[in-house]
């Protein structure tokens, strides 16, 4: 069963530290590249792991999930975006924006959930990996063809170039091709040859994912200060959509696909999570009317921290329930 | 020398390739960008929290009449994205005189 | 376009703050700041040696009214701290016209 | 405040040394740099591939007579080299008035 | 005993290539972040190792090592700056910020030291670590102080904002939040985590000193050009006032605390080693009068050097000896 | 023998993601500090394995490896510059550029090549890692020289400092220093000190060649812009040249050095690469009137990805087949 003593995984002790350290106002501030040099680690070795577990099983065995990840990454935009509009009532074309980032992924919380299991040795299933790779760009798809709807075709020349842009952006990113790039990799490579190169990862793994959650501490911590432009009905829809993303991915992990504690809870963080690395600057172009401080705040300041916190334990828990 | 106009311009990093093709278009080759700007305006506080969405210092160096067009070129995206656009005069100690 | 006063601040990163502060008193909400500047003054070479104590450049416009309310908020912190403060005048292409 | 010359080069970062070598010689001894910009030009774009073969901004403000002198120092340069050199004027916000 | 095949441990050699790299003028240059990466991943790395070891021993313990670190932290940059009055005759100012300096302590010093003692199989104490955190933030305070009373209470409003200002800045500042915290994180994390995060900081430990022994050696030379303008009895003061904090040191570790050897050497290098990452923008916002070129100078310039090459081995052959 | 699955080794196939990721236009970006905080591990890494492994020859032993290397160091660009202007008939100040260029070596190439060997585990001498050290600076010097000569002795005052400029840079350009001064630790340190050092570089060295060359394949493919600019018969000289220098190499390893697979397989590499890290600046400043387009797009857009996927394996064939 899950306890307290849990909580005190240090991935997690050091994302608290950097949001404390924000909180008092140090100065600690890590170089700005350092963020984006410890994601690109983490992803290559997120991928490489994935491809070689990925190699082992049939590929027809894979097809679920991949098609599990389409249904979720076009799902629960849409899903979010009706939330947004009637529910918390706010302007369609921020609801796009922020629906697009619900609807997609944030590798930083899958790789800390997977470190969660890890700490608890509990095993998990190597589809949601692929999973991870197909649902950072879906959303981003959706949030468009919900701008455009919004804007009644929003068919300008302007709006189409931007439109035929951000479709291939979306599935040339720099996180899909370094996560789905490793994969292969890890596949397809000689094993001699990745022998040699995991230690990089399996030594270092853990260790990188602390430093980044420091930072991430401390950027989600920045954030605060953006709550009262949010506003109250949408802080808690930053809180409620990872829990209806939750729910979904816990069924789907579980009775869908069959998969067991572990891999059920993989699931439900990829529902759960909102991304903030590949979706913020795709809406940025698509939907220039959307308001960043939105998006950001809610992904990087509510979610992503919710999560880290509070959700991967109780999505593991709930997991862990349905396995009863 | 030889009087220019100096255009600075602040944009959202992921415009800058727009803004390049809009020089392209009107046939201004040169200009100089400075990455990693930080800034506050209209829209709030941007740095960057996310790749593309810092701000670029961008200077352009061109004659009266480039100038003017550039500048028309600039308005829809200052419109649609933010940023600003600066225009004085400079006097250019060129190359070749 | 309208006109207005383009102030060049180059301020030791420490100062940053303490000047958008008084940005704020004033009521001058855009600016724009390049961090990671080096340079050579009465006090010598700045670099940065040491978190903070590297130069930043940073650009404010603003109509000139607002301008010379910065202009005085900036010569204690010059005196204090040194760096430089320069003021042209710049045609702004704006937003909204 | 008293009126200056605002100088704005543009250079590669290799040649920074050679032009910080110019002003000494001048007499100048305040500037400010940029460093890690990249830019456009004659000689095709210019980013840094390689460790000094990107662009720097350099600020220099002087009286008129100095500034006479850099930018007649600068002409040998831009021409072996490369890059631009903008000049405008300004008024300077002096420390000690 | 000590012979000079002790100072060719390589995290020294990598200092000495650095500072010669810089001499011949190497175009040799480090990104500019890279050496505050390396130095977050230091002081990490010492804070949690720390903490493991403190977790082990009896609360109560600490306490004469915490004090003793007070009393160093607030008395050496008296000491040093009445030297720097009445001795060296520098303006009071400048005789503030210094002290200052000398009165906090180098992470850089103290991890070489470490490495110095681990070369030599030579056990330690794993006070010291705490003491590090500790005496980082008194100087600061003292360093104001003497400023404040320099300026005959100094109290324009200005004075006294920076004033509040800075008594923050010295306890929140970015090396005392990573030491403390991830002293706290070592102490407090269930083991099973650690283990995993361990080898990231145990594999490369000595690597990452090295290379930012090697930056710190060329950021050293870079400071030799600035010795004209430091003139020769404020070089002189240099080396001498970390040989007497080294011996304060010494008394307070070996009489004081009853440590053995290690601990005494570490008690001393703390004593000996002078700031260079959170006192120096303390003290320009405090005392902008003071110049960065003098107290840079002095301890990246000279300290740092003095102490890496001569005064870690001195330290510890005098700890020896004081142990016989 | 060789076969297609060699190529299947991770740092290869990093590399191809790389070029890939820019040719369909991911916004995949390294931070511009990665590249180069990875090619300095890479780099202090080789030199203290090349001298722990030097400190165990015979110093005379190492006399025909550093005559060999200043001959195929002067010896080379000669050859290059002779094709470039009688063959290809570019002008001459562009050829002396070029050729400097070849003359030179590229540590990446070199790095890879050593993976490679490592992959089939085929062992190798130690001594071309000094070879590569040393022959970074000749090709300089000559390259200056052709071009001085082309200028009908370029006598005006700036010319000859810059002369004089350019051979101290020749020889204390970083990457020499960082490679000559870690192979002197590697061969001076003591050994327990070394053992607690090389665990940073023996478990990370393939994981951080990997993304390096992930890293450089993205600057390759970005380089196919400026295809036209280069002309068909330039293009062929980059690919012609690798082959010349390779097996020049070849000859050297095999017959004048006595070398093993192995050692003359990383000989000929070292005829075969093309500098892009030391050569680039030096010809900048001394033959302004070269163009980076030109000699950037050949080194690192022709001739660097040409060694990575083609030469390095037919290098070693050939070797192979010379040790019959
Ligand atoms: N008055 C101003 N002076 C200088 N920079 C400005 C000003 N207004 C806006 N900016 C810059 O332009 C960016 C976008 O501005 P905005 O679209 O008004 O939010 C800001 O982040 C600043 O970097
Ligand atoms: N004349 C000048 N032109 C350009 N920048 C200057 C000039 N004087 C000072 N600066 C900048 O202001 C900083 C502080 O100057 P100072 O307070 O005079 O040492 C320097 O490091 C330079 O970056
Ligand atoms: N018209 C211009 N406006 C702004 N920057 C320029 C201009 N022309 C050249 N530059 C800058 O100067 C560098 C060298 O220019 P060039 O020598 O013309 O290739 C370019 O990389 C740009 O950064
Ligand atoms: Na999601
Ligand atoms: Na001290
Ligand atoms: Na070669």
């Amino acid at each position: 069963m899950f306890s307290l003593s849990n909580m005190l995984i240090p991935a997690i002790l050091f994302f608290a530290l950097g949001f404390l350290a924000q909180l008092v106002r140090s100065d600690l501030k890590f170089p700005p590249d350092l963020a984006k040099t410890l994601s690109i680690y983490l992803l290559v070795g997120i991928g490489l792991h994935g491809g070689m577990e990925l190699a082992k099983i049939n590929p027809a065995d894979a097809i679920g999930a991949v098609a599990a990840a389409l249904g979720l990454g076009f799902g629960l935009p849409i899903v979010a975006y009706f939330i947004l509009s009637l529910v918390v009532r706010i302007d369609r074309l921020n609801a796009a924006a922020i629906a697009a980032h619900y609807g997609s992924v944030s590798a930083g919380t899958f790789v800390t959930a997977i470190a969660f299991l890890d700490s608890l040795k509990v095993s998990y299933e190597s589809h949601p990996v692929i999973m991870l790779a197909i649902m950072e760009s879906p959303a981003i798809i959706i949030g468009l063809a919900l701008a455009n709807m919004a804007r009644k075709g929003g068919g300008d020349g302007h709006g189409k170039q931007v439109s035929r842009e951000l479709v291939h952006d979306a599935f040339t990113n720099g996180s899909v091709v370094l996560l789905l790039g490793s994969m292969l990799i890890g596949a397809i490579a000689q094993p001699a040859g990745l022998n040699k190169i995991m230690p990089f990862y399996d030594t270092m793994f853990m260790g990188v994912l602390s430093l980044f959650l420091l930072d991430m501490g401390m950027e989600a911590a920045r954030r605060i200060g953006d709550f009262k432009k949010v506003g109250p009905s949408l802080l808690v829809f930053g809180i409620a959509m990872p829990l209806i993303g939750g729910v979904v991915g816990l069924a789907v992990g579980h009775w869908l696909l069959g998969f067991g504690v572990g891999g059920t809870t993989l699931v439900a963080v990829l529902g759960a999570s909102a991304s903030y690395i590949a979706v913020p600057p795709a809406m940025r172009l698509a939907i220039p009317e959307a308001s960043p401080a939105l998006f950001l705040t809610l992904s990087l300041g509510v979610t992503f921290p919710f999560n880290i916190i509070v959700g991967i334990p109780l999505y593991f828990s709930a997991a862990q329930w349905l396995a009863r | 020398m030889k009087p220019v106009k100096r255009i600075e311009i602040v944009i959202e990093e992921l415009e800058l390739a727009n803004v390049i093709g809009e020089l392209d278009r009107i046939g201004v080759v040169g200009y100089t960008v400075v990455p990693r700007a930080t800034g506050r305006g209209e829209r709030g506080v941007r740095y960057e929290t996310v790749q593309g969405l810092g701000n670029v210092l961008m200077t352009v160096a061109c004659d009266a009449f480039q100038a003017s067009q550039v500048i028309e070129a600039m308005r829809p995206i200052l419109k649609r994205y933010g940023g600003i656009c600066l225009v004085s005069d400079a006097m250019w100690v060129v190359h070749d005189s």
